[in-house]
């Protein structure tokens, strides 16, 4: 997020897009919901579901999935027609409006033709840009509806563009504000934990920094951008990639396509699973490393708002599991590596050397409310927000985004649309909110899918259906809504005994190399 | 000027009430609809005080402190009516205290205690304890209901689920969730902000009935390891046991505000799990046996030593985790790049 | 089937009583309906819980079936001086019931209320919308008849 | 225009309705008709002629004469022998106390159309001068000098507490706000009190006049009325007395050409005797429950949808347009220092004409209940009489010399409340009134705080314990605690209603207690 949690209260509107927020991250839109009962903000949802956060809208719209960019391109089409953009925000901190207006003016974003591609009407569209444009400060919050697409870049490209179209950068309440989907996918990434950069989004074909972490840590690196996740599967699958060494993760069921995944994991020479639990990852595992939980060790988590918070221990660890960095560190040292690491706090102090933005964010500094990074020195209080006068790199750099449909669209023979997501009970592959029963008996398995299809259909509510893709063949208990548009369903991914991603499609984003998990060609049927 | 509370002097924050003056300078005034976030109700009355010059006995709750004013707060004639205000609510419900799972966490068992009173002394109290154990996690004993309206005001004005409304009216008011439903078939979505606001035992976690008293507990405060809010959350630990027995929001954390949702509250069973790993294990013959430290470290390492000698440093990738702290993904990337000697490594930010 | 009652309010919480009353006065049972609720509160954007609290609130409302006559005799003193509890005893006779019940036959339902504003002519009850003063013993006995012979 | 030789005004409100006057008006119809009196005899319907216990009942001018109970058969007797032959029917006129019924003896103010005027014919209303007072406000008066006439008046509110209305309008005139509002409280729920149905019933108009120049007075573009859904009758003539007004150009966009707008929306409650608190009644029209909000801020700041409004009852704003009319100085011609004007009582319970008078403030109770109440029904003596609403106190008989008026009253620990007067003979047992009395404020008791509602639900306890002889002397005193500690403590004054009558109750009649103890 370039903002922070507490600004919800600063904002206008409040834009959701591609986000079941009350599902999947609860506390913000509580945050958002108190904002609309206050009435400091308005609220415009745009997702293919009526999510929960649509009661409270005062726009609701529904997009056909993978259609953001014509939605987003569209709304820019008619601000900028309106003349309701932030003239002088563009003036002084942007540059190449012309390629974003060369590319949003085109006759092809206009309402009416998006009403096409989209499936919202023409006077919704003008009534969402209208409400956008004019509001004082207006944010966008967003999850992996937005990025989890073949145009994933494209779409947050294009959130970018619209909120520095309107000015919304750079002030409390405004921002484009990504919704982490997990409590340290912020930390993950700000530690390096990417193919391409180094900790602090340093690169790793940067030489300077290269450098600067040989000498850190006195060997040589590669300056070679690394395997992202789905390409290791690939590589594995293709017998290039020979070891595996997987710490708390489960792509046996996150990863798309499964029986893909389950192929690649088995042609692995060695592959290591390092977890607390037996996962259907780790069944395929040479070796299984036991570690402990969050809840009995010491540490960091760094928030979607970038704010590092301290975990503390709050009981013993099983005897015989230990933490994931001492388990690295023995591993280390037996590759022949210097590391001396006593406590987690001399991690902390190495990350505070190597990171400039984490520079100031000490153990001792933390304290019980966390800094929020960027906070280079240990005088510096935190932001809050980004782009404060100025962008990292100088000026906010617009971009013409063409509109792309998504890699694989319905047609005869798979007719629906797939796409996928969390609900509120469970927790991505479900390692760890499964082991709750009381969890399991509010939410267990389904397909949602509309009245309309259902009855064409003859399935009724709660009765056992076959899901198909060209990708494989899933059986769960549909769930007849009308809170989902004809055409579309939509399945969560927690459960093993109905996996999402063995329909989903692996094609990827060209450039963050994220699957198309919410779109995909589908058909149903009932079982005889 | 500064404000007089019995005589003593205090200083005044701007738009602070009495109430909040004396709570935060460690003066007691018997309060049971006052909560910092749910704010001034104005429902109990047991927070009278007297001003100097001014008529009769004021609810200190949604009095703004003035500069000069002089506060008592423990007079006869506000003792006398306290103790009438407070017998009332406590004869008016089956409060038990010692069975009570918030003995020695209850607002009305420490204003009671405060004013004196030992036992109810009028026959207030409903013929039958009206239970509600429909909810997974959550239990309900309207008889021990005062009717406080802080859980009401946390699920419509805070977490904004808007579940739970007054019924009815006069003595027969009584909370519902949504149409009168048992808690277990309504919309709640069991957030248990109610739960955390309730100053008696009528909403407790279901889990945590019989499972320690609240002074044997230790809280510890840590982060949830849920989604990527990053709700700071405070967990209840029976030492002896190893066991972490309930799971309450904090209360002063920015990102949350002590809300939390079902899993964050309730969701933590596998930490205690009966499936937790406690051992390596070394598949042999498509089949794991347990290994050792001393043994399974050394065997890893030779493993991955062959595979970079004969494949090169990029046959070999790893995930680091979006689950783990930071200091780990920062060892977990450290030992991929400096160790093993690739880039290949990535997590599941994208899925 | 509410549709024609909604449509006459803008979807304005301030509106809700008015809506209730509607729906009330328009049930052939005298009461709302749970799934009125539903509609009313998808109608106006306010929750089930505030609409069932608003219908708790007030005296007039009923959240289950009532008889196709709901009486409302005053219980307030200054019928009560002029002898209501003699009124309501000849009702209970009467009708079989008590105080909150509906007759077998669904045509009344008996209840209390507080002061009608009749009180010059008190004793005083009120049968749907129509008023009834100067109550007796014998004049109860003749309309509870008629209205039952009109039923 | 006709000229009539005689007019007759049938009363219609609740009572008579009930009576079959709509019946009793056809035939007589019928029989004019057969008579061929129909272009001689006007009949006219009126709100209620102010008589109780009289049936239906109808005024006939020039004569001045009235006739009540009547029924179907009486008719050919007196369209022959009084219509036709001018010989009024004596044996069924109300011919004692026949000062009662003389208006001009009663010094009315806002009952002084009622009974006399149709009250759904804005013509009428308009022919007795009505709404110039509004087109001299509109027209001729800025707003502070309104607030401030109104304010020189000593006009205080009838609802009961006796707020100076000019004083509570000051504090919102000034106020600049986009929007603010008056509200008219007529959620008349205090037992005993039906004047402000009556003011609605009878003339309607009145009260729209007086709401028009206290809106403007304030700045107030938008008024509501916010009345007990069980007042029928008024609801439906202040809906025809609001879209006659706005047909004449009273009501609406740029009135008079002056600039000002002014739209009036009737809210209807649904049977809660708490929404006659002021905070209470504005939650409720604003969709909620009736709860009260805790003040400050006064609705005067911050009241229906934060903004400001002006609450005043039925009766206080249905004198506004005499004052206007006719100067603060006239109105202080009546009543006394300090509480100057009339008031509208309501005499109930045991005297031999129950009904409603209005007379100077200050006329002594005694004088009430025997000239305007007809005295003790049957002549059995005076016991006591509840003097205030519900909330009010029981008044021995060495209090009957009391000045109605709010001072006064206060001398004896007794408030004027809403006017409403109930009277009890030597029979009635005072443990038995108030046991009906606990049981009403129990029974609406909102139940937002603690001591009100779980104060009333003990002391009905202690109550129905002493009714049924189980009561202790020292439950009498609990009970006084109880009640003292609900006044002091209660959030709005629901709870603080009960100290007045539990207190006078037990000092005054404490032997009807103690007998239950026997």
């Amino acid at each position: 997020m370039t903002n922070d949690i507490a600004g919800i209260k600063d904002t206008d509107v409040i834009m959701i897009i591609g986000s079941d927020t009350s599902a999947a991250h609860p506390v913000i839109a509580a945050r958002i919901k108190q904002a609309v009962r206050e009435g400091t903000a308005q609220l415009i949802v745009i997702d293919p579901k009526k999510i929960v956060m649509a009661d409270y809208a005062k726009i609701y719209a529904a997009q056909r999935p993978g259609s953001d960019v014509a939605v987003l391109n569209c709304l820019m089409h008619i601000i900028i027609k309106n003349d309701l953009y932030n003239k002088e925000f563009v003036e002084k901190r942007t540059e190449a409006f012309d390629k974003l207006k060369a590319e949003v003016m085109k006759d092809k974003y206009s309402p009416e033709n998006v009403e096409k591609l989209s499936g919202i009407p023409a006077e919704k569209l003008i009534e969402i840009a209208e409400m956008f444009g004019k509001a004082e400060t207006a944010s966008i919050f967003y999850a992996m509806g937005i990025t989890q697409h073949t145009t994933g870049t494209d779409n947050v490209k294009s959130v970018a563009n619209i909120q520095m179209l309107c000015g919304n950068l750079g002030k409390s309440g405004g921002g484009v504000n990504p919704l982490r989907g997990q409590s340290n996918v912020q930390g993950a990434c700000d530690m390096g934990g990417l193919p391409n950069v180094y900790p602090g989004y340093q690169k790793v074909t940067d030489e300077k920094a290269q450098e600067k972490f040989e000498k850190a840590w006195g060997k040589k690196l590669s300056n070679k951008v690394g395997l992202t996740v789905t390409e290791m599967i690939d590589e594995a699958y293709n017998g290039k990639v020979k070891a595996l060494y997987v710490m708390g993760e489960n792509p046996y069921l996150s990863d798309p396509d499964q029986n893909h995944v389950i192929e690649a994991l088995n042609k692995t020479d060695f592959l290591i699973v390092q977890d607390m639990f037996i996962t259907e990852t780790a069944e395929l595992a040479d070796v299984v490393l036991p570690a402990s939980a969050f809840a009995e060790k010491e540490g960091h988590f760094t928030n979607t708002e970038r704010r590092v918070q301290r975990l503390n221990k709050v009981i013993d660890a099983p005897v015989g599991a230990k933490d994931d960095w001492e388990i690295i560190q023995l591993l280390a040292q037996e590759m022949g590596g210097k590391w001396n690491y006593k406590t987690v706090s001399d991690i902390t102090a190495e990350i505070n050397l190597l990171t400039p933005s984490y520079g100031g964010i000490t153990w001792e500094r933390v304290g019980r409310m966390g800094l929020q990074w960027p906070c280079p020195t240990e005088t510096h209080p935190g932001t809050p927000y980004l782009h404060k006068g100025n962008f990292a790199r100088g000026l906010g750099l617009f971009s013409g985004i063409e509109f792309k449909e998504p890699d694989e669209l319905p047609d005869e023979e798979y007719p629906l649309i797939l796409t996928t997501g969390r609900v509120l009970q469970h927790f991505h592959t479900g390692t760890m909110s499964r082991k709750t029963e009381g969890l399991n008996r509010l939410a267990g398995p389904m397909v949602m899918i509309s009245v309309e299809d259902a009855e064409k259909m003859g399935i009724g509510n709660s009765e056992e259906i076959e899901i198909l893709t060209r990708r494989g063949k899933i059986k769960a208990p549909a769930f007849v809504t009308k809170k989902i548009s004809p055409g579309v369903i939509y399945i969560p991914f927690h459960y093993k005994e109905s996996p999402a991603n063995r329909l989903t499609n692996p094609a990827i984003d060209p450039v963050a190399k994220i699957p198309e998990y919410k779109v995909c060609a589908a058909k149903v049927q009932k079982i005889n | 000027m500064p404000i007089f509370i019995n005589g003593r002097e205090f200083e005044l924050k701007p738009g602070e009430t009495v109430l909040e003056v004396a709570l935060r300078n460690d003066i007691y005034i018997p309060h049971l609809c006052f909560h910092p976030k749910t704010g001034k109700a104005g429902k109990c009355r047991a927070c009278i005080v007297e001003v100097e010059g001014r008529r009769g006995l004021l609810t200190s709750c949604n009095l703004v402190a003035e500069e000069g004013m002089k506060v008592v707060t423990d007079s006869k004639q506000v003792k006398d009516a306290q103790k009438i205000i407070v017998d009332l609510i406590l004869s008016s419900g089956h409060h038990d205290c010692l069975s009570c799972e918030q003995n020695g966490n209850c607002e009305l068992q420490d204003a009671a205690y405060y004013l004196g009173i030992e036992r109810p002394s009028f026959d207030l109290a409903p013929a039958e304890i009206e239970t509600d154990n429909s909810s997974e996690f959550i239990f309900v004993d309207r008889s021990k209901c005062i009717s406080c309206g802080r859980c009401v005001e946390g699920c419509t004005r805070t977490v904004v689920n808007e579940v739970l409304n007054f019924a009815n009216r006069g003595f027969e008011t009584r909370i519902s969730f949504d149409n009168e439903l048992p808690m277990g078939e309504s919309t709640c979505v069991q957030c248990g902000e109610c739960v955390q606001l309730c100053p008696v035992g009528a909403i407790i976690d279901s889990r945590m009935i019989g499972r320690g008293r609240t002074w044997e507990l230790e809280k510890v405060e840590t982060v949830c390891p849920y989604c990527g809010v990053g709700c700071k959350l405070e967990m209840h630990v029976d030492r002896q046991k190893n066991e972490i027995i309930r799971v309450t929001g904090v209360e002063d954390s920015p990102t949350n505000e002590g809300m939390l949702c079902v899993k964050g509250r309730y969701g933590f069973d596998f930490v205690s799990s009966q499936d937790r790993i406690t051992t390596p294990l070394i598949k042999e013959n498509g089949k794991f046996r347990a290994a050792d430290w001393a043994e399974v470290i050394p065997y890893v390492g030779k493993k991955l030593k062959a595979i970079k000698k004969e494949f090169g440093s990029d046959a070999i990738a790893g995930l680091t985790s979006a689950k783990v702290t930071n200091e780990e993904n920062f060892a977990f990337q450290k030992f991929m790049r400096s160790e093993i000697g690739t880039n290949n490594v990535d997590h599941c930010a994208r899925l | 089937m509410y549709e024609k009652i909604l449509k006459k309010y803008p979807p304005d919480q301030e509106n809700l009583i008015y809506i209730l009353h509607e729906i009330q006065d328009s049930n052939p049972q005298n009461f709302v309906p749970e799934e009125a609720i539903t509609v009313v509160s998808e109608y106006l954007k306010i929750s089930a819980a505030h609409i069932h609290g608003v219908l708790t609130f007030y005296s007039m409302f009923s959240t289950a079936p009532r008889g196709r006559n709901v009486i409302r005799l005053c219980e307030s003193p200054p019928c009560f001086l002029k002898g209501s509890e003699k009124i309501l005893r000849k009702l209970r006779d009467l009708l079989q019931v008590k105080i909150g019940e509906t007759t077998k036959d669904g045509i009344f339902t008996l209840e209390l209320c507080a002061c009608l504003g009749v009180c010059g002519n008190a004793p005083v009850m009120m049968i749907n919308e129509d008023i009834y003063a100067d109550l007796t013993e014998e004049k109860v006995e003749k309309i509870i008849a008629e209205i039952k012979g009109r039923a | 225009m006709k000229f009539y030789r005689s007019h007759l005004l049938i009363g219609i409100d609740d009572s008579s309705l009930q009576a079959g006057v709509k019946e009793f008006e056809t035939a007589l119809r019928n029989e004019l008709a057969k008579h061929n009196l129909t272009d001689e005899i006007n009949i006219l319907e009126t709100g209620t002629l102010g008589y109780f216990g009289t049936g239906i009942s109808m005024l006939v001018y020039p004569e001045q004469v009235t006739y009540v109970n009547l029924k179907l058969e009486y008719i050919p007797e007196i369209v022959s022998e009084h219509f036709l032959k001018g010989r009024i029917v004596h044996k069924y006129i109300l011919d004692k106390l026949s000062s009662k019924y003389d208006f001009n003896y009663q010094g009315r103010i806002v009952l002084k159309n009622s009974g006399v005027i149709d009250p759904e014919n804005i013509e009428e209303y308009i022919g007795t001068g009505g709404y110039e007072a509004w087109e001299k406000a509109l027209l001729e008066m800025k707003p502070e000098e309104i607030v401030a006439e109104v304010k020189a008046s000593g006009l205080r509110g009838r609802g009961g507490a006796g707020f100076p209305a000019g004083l509570k309008w000051s504090f919102t005139q000034p106020l600049a706000a986009e929007q603010k509002y008056l509200v008219i409280n007529a959620d008349e729920g205090e037992p005993g009190t039906f004047k402000d149905r009556l003011i609605m019933e009878g003339d309607p108009h009145k009260l729209m006049e007086g709401i028009m120049i206290a809106s403007y007075a304030i700045g107030a573009t938008k008024a509501y009325i916010y009345i007990r859904g069980e007042y029928k009758l008024c609801i439906s003539r202040l809906r025809k007395a609001i879209d006659q007004a706005k047909e004449y150009g009273l009501l609406g966009k740029n009135i008079f050409e002056s600039g000002f707008d002014l739209d009036v929306e009737i809210k209807i409650g649904a049977g809660a005797y708490v929404c006659g608190e002021e905070t209470a009644l504005i939650e409720s029209m604003e969709g909620n429950r009736g709860t009260p909000r805790s003040k400050p801020p006064f609705p005067g700041v911050k009241g229906a949808w934060q903004r400001p409004t002006v609450v005043n009852n039925v009766e206080t704003i249905t004198n506004v347009p005499a004052i206007i009319k006719n100067g603060a100085e006239w109105f202080k011609g009546f009543g006394v220092e300090g509480c100057t004007g009339t008031k509208v009582y309501t005499i109930m319970g045991d005297v031999s004409m129950p009904g409603l008078c209005e007379v100077d403030m200050g006329t002594e109770l005694r004088k009430i209940i025997n000239e305007f109440g007809g005295g003790m029904k049957n002549n059995r003596k005076f016991k006591a009489a509840l003097v205030g609403g519900a909330a009010g106190v029981f008044l021995s008989e060495k209090l009957l010399d009391v000045k109605m008026d709010f001072n006064s009253l206060n001398e004896y620990a007794a408030v004027l409340g809403s006017g409403a007067i109930l009277v009890m003979n030597e029979e009635v047992d005072i443990v038995e009134m108030l046991w009906s009395v606990i049981r009403f404020f129990r029974h609406e008791s909102c139940g937002k705080c603690s001591p009100c509602s779980n104060g009333n639900e003990i002391l009905y306890k202690l109550i129905n314990n002493i009714r049924n002889g189980e009561g202790k002397e020292k439950d009498l005193d609990l009970m006084l605690h109880i009640a003292a500690v609900m006044n002091d403590t209660s959030f709005c004054a629901l709870g603080e209603s009960l100290l007045l009558p539990v207190k006078s109750a037990i000092e005054n009649f404490r032997e009807d207690f103690l007998q239950r103890m026997k």
